[in-house]
């Protein structure tokens, strides 16, 4: 287990600070924020790259606060790659074995290990500068993995790739981490990237963690509007609680009022994600549903599924698949019922 | 059309900064080509097998040679410092690293005099150890890393600076000493950058007048007495005159010209490998 | 806690390379500072008093200026181009601008005369204009021109290549000409490299030695027979030896660092800007 | 109208060649295709930055392909904005008008209508290195669309943000298209981008047009395989034709059969998109729709939705919202019948 507490870093203009995580041995951890939050100097801290100046990193019981950094076992991937450009792949790859003396013939087993786990093998006479990016993130991935690191710090790794090679790469990244049981600290500024690996999520901004969960949980129940909007939530509004009727309350939006689960009083934010809006051509009453109608006011499309924003007093913004879309034959300017479960609404 | 392409008017800025740039070219190539070219092949091979002539080009390029190795021992590990850590008073050293090329060369000769002079600190020091530094190669040697430091400190700096960091942390994280680090990284990564900063120094010292004039005019160089080169072709040009002194200066310019172009062929094979 | 982290031990690797480095920095400095604060205020301005010393300094600042401005008009375009364009035998005029410093300084002024002598091409076409280069200011600037070009190129061609040529092309979009865009974008962009490789030239220019010595040993400054400042030290130091040399020397190395760091404080409150 | 026409344009490596385009006044154009397939230097020879080794560009009838970039008005904007940095953001909006000597008056009314355009009134004393990645791009866009160019050409230009700034970005751009009229060509990696953005789409490879249509119709009709790949299609299987049926055709793709609407014979291609299959818990059947029963092997949640990989005889992608994936239940190894029109498919 990693724990991390009271973690202090010096950023220049600002500093990271009171970092308190907890990673379980083979989890893999995504820390998501937007650029400049300081999550790459949080990896290069746990690296022993970058000097702390308060607070303690503890691998399994060890503390490793004052180490230096060949003698932590952590494995790093920066998004640029960076492979030794005087070197061929596998000479990068045995770059640690060597370092730590491994003798010549565990050296090449070990290599031809995590080149079939990489899917490497054609590569490994190349030079960095004969590759494509998905190729050298694929080589930089096995180079530190190669010397079985305690934990694998992945700064960005997909950010510099081209979305159908960033596609095999994830994979290729929740394969690894299956098969070789790593644990993964993964930095990156893309909502999407943290739901489809992360077991766990922690959002910073401005060099503070704001809210740390499972992505389902934070994408459902943000606790700030930053989150919401990070996570691209798109339905956020502000309301006041009207009337409480059991465990629903009503709540006014200005322009519509909205029945959701809360015991929250007076002044409250709302989120709604995109998804949990459905369309429908009809009305549908029920106690446990918001039925609202609305006018058609923009379909954008995104190739496999369109966002349409309704408005019904605000702007509601749903989201559909373009089949969903074709067999509801919704234009523009057309009238249409937004359905959603009171319980979808998230209210903080 | 092909053709049609190729009589594409160039644009009038080009055409009026390669006319500049063009005299530019010419006003540094012209004296050289003109000395090499206006020397007969015979006068140029009697003045060489002279001894005064090739004792003075050996022992130019030797302590040339010595104030590079010097250079790259302390210089290196200061381009690294400069290159990658920030420290109190980095500003202050970064405008000291200049300060040989900016002061006039006499004058740097007479103040390396009033610290390694036999009467003076660090010369009375290496007194003890048997060398002095007055008319003496090792003279010749501080004089010429004085003046020539810059080049390798500037290039070395350079060089280590285009090394992306993160290629030393990846290391680090590899298990990799700082040591390690710096030797199997860092420092085949800079190295073309180095090299270049070798020749560079190498050549200047080699060219180097003013400061060697003031600290060390004749030495004894393994038995013989001889002077730099520099100061050879100076000797003659003011003692016989301009004629008499033609076919040392076109040797000294031949010779300086053929290591740099060796050199320079040999780096950009090395690039291109 | 804190108290803790301060005392972290540093890194073998570091303190061995602050130690060479450090040699390194006091071979430099020292030689420097012994000079500069060995000498009583009373002597310097004593010397500084002395026509010969002031009209000396005034020539030679003069000559380094003037050779800098026609770096500038004709370097500056060649600079560009190299940053800028790719052309046949763009590698030649590479190696091209280190040559100066590559050859020794004595032997460049030698091959300077048989292309500015009054015998010779340049030299006769020049004496049409009224303009002599032997022992005359021309002579003086020729020879400065010729030794200092190559910081002004290499620094100018940086500041070029450091301009994202992307800026260049939006320029053109927007409708500027070449000339504009040089003259509103590359230009002011590249600027502070090119003042601080003007600094470099100029402050070589005024160190120059032996180039000087061989082209134009006295001439006439405005009425006043001169020679540079360099040459100044070097003949005090052989006719009347060390310590009455000390004053010139102590303020030439004061003037030029003055100027030096000065300049380095202005480049840098610019960049601040 | 752009016409370009027989273009040929040097990269080093290869040529961008043939280009042929057709692009109509006030169309907003995408050229995607993977890195280094020559878009961008595509844009740099249509503005005059780039030399071209054959072939005409036409502007209205006005051969503009030996003119210099000056007189061509035509506005570009980098993906890294460059801006220029020793200029406040109202000199760099306002270089373009001065060198023209546009009085200073009308500077002033050009620079104001423009910020209130793009919504960069407060930014206008900055420098810009003080600016966001977001607030640059918006000055960058500025600066080229004061001057009323013909053509805006826009390189990369989402790339660099990051995804929530990508997305109110992409909304500027179709509000200023919208609203200024201007004829956009916009190169991208992103296939996503292409969908919201382009009224027609062009897919460059290696300097060679491969397919030019609406983004809906490149999703639905790869020509080849490349461009299936690269619009995401995930369902892109080899296979013969079996049995003709009326319209109707049989194939056999290794271990499944499927339906399918063609009048191709022998050896073909098939793609479906994963938004076209319908996952169902039951059997669904009709002459119209292929229905196949298969295992659950992977569930990949992307945030708002999920790809949910079948294993039908061949592997099949199937998208659905994580609102509807809640109701189905479905979970890895569950059985699920997947359904999907005939029409759905495309064969090539």
């Amino acid at each position: 287990m990693i724990e991390i507490s009271g973690l202090k870093v010096d950023l220049g203009n600002f500093a990271l600070r009171d970092i308190d995580l907890q990673i379980e041995r083979g989890e893999y951890f995504i820390v998501l924020g937007p650029t400049g939050a300081g999550k790459s100097v949080l990896l290069e801290a746990i690296a022993g790259l970058y000097p702390v100046l308060e607070g303690k990193i503890i691998i399994d019981g060890r503390d490793i606060t004052e180490l230096s950094p060949e003698k932590r076992n952590i494995g790093i991937v920066y998004q640029d790659y960076s492979l030794f450009p005087h070197m061929s792949a596998a000479e990068n790859i045995a770059f640690g074995l060597k370092v730590r003396k491994t003798p010549g013939k565990k050296i090449k087993e070990k290599i031809d290990y995590i080149a079939a786990m990489t899917h490497i093998e054609d590569l490994l006479e190349r030079k960095p500068d004969t590759l494509s990016g998905g190729e050298k993130q694929k080589i930089a991935l096995a180079r530190a993995l190669v010397t079985d690191p305690d934990i694998l710090l992945l700064d960005e790794p997909l950010s510099a790739l081209d979305p159908s090679t960033r596609e095999k790469m994830r994979y290729l990244l929740e394969e690894l981490h299956r098969e070789l049981k790593v644990t993964v600290i993964h930095v990156t500024h893309d909502f999407e990237e943290a739901a489809v690996l992360g077991d766990r999520v922690t959002v910073i901004k401005s060099g503070v963690i704001v809210q740390t969960g499972s992505p389902d949980y934070i994408m459902r129940h943000p606790k700030t509007e930053f989150v919401a909007d990070f996570a691209l939530t798109r339905n956020v509004f502000k309301g006041k609680v009207k009337k409480k009727d059991g465990d629903y309350a009503e709540i006014d939006v200005s322009g519509a009022t909205i029945r959701v689960l809360t015991d929250k009083k007076e002044d409250v934010m709302l989120s709604l994600r995109p998804e949990e809006i459905i369309l429908s051509r009809n009305k549908f009453i029920s106690t446990a549903r918001n039925c609202l109608k609305g006018i058609v006011l923009e379909i954008s499309n995104r190739g496999s599924y369109s966002y349409i924003t309704v408005s019904a007093g605000q702007d509601f913004v749903c989201m559909v698949t373009n089949t969903a879309l074709d067999e509801l034959e919704l234009k523009k300017n057309d009238e249409a019922w937004i359905v959603f479960k009171a319980s979808a609404v998230h209210v903080f | 059309m092909g053709l049609k392409k190729k009589v594409k008017k160039t644009d009038v800025m080009t055409l009026v900064f390669v006319i500049l740039g063009f005299s530019m070219a010419l006003f540094i190539a012209g004296p050289i080509i003109k000395l090499l070219f206006s020397s007969s092949l015979g006068t140029l091979q009697t003045a060489l097998l002279e001894k005064t002539v090739y004792i003075s080009i050996l022992m130019t390029a030797y302590s040339a040679a010595f104030a590079t190795v010097i250079g790259l021992i302390f210089g290196v590990p200061l381009a690294y410092l400069m290159a990658r850590k920030n420290f109190f008073g980095k500003r202050i050293v970064e405008g000291l690293i200049d300060i040989p090329v900016v002061i006039p060369h006499s004058a740097a000769g007479i103040a390396l005099l009033f610290v390694f002079g036999s009467r003076f600190l660090a010369g009375r020091f290496f007194k003890i150890l048997g060398v002095s530094f007055f008319n003496s190669i090792a003279g010749v040697i501080i004089a010429m890393l004085f003046v020539s430091i810059p080049f390798l400190l500037n290039a070395a700096r350079e060089g280590f600076e285009s090394v992306d960091v993160r290629l030393e942390k990846v290391a680090r994280t590899l298990g990799a000493s700082s040591w390690q680090t710096f030797f199997r990284i860092s420092l085949p990564l800079a190295w073309r950058s180095i090299l270049s900063g070798c020749i560079m120094m190498w050549a200047r010292g080699a060219s180097e007048f003013g400061a060697v004039l003031v600290l060390a005019y004749h030495v004894n160089f393994f038995g013989n007495y001889a002077c730099v080169t520099p100061i050879l072709v100076a000797d003659r040009f003011n003692s016989f005159g301009l004629e008499y002194a033609r076919p040392v200066t076109a040797i000294v310019i031949f010779i300086s010209l053929a290591v740099f172009i060796l050199l320079r062929i040999f780096l950009r094979r090395r690039k291109a490998k």
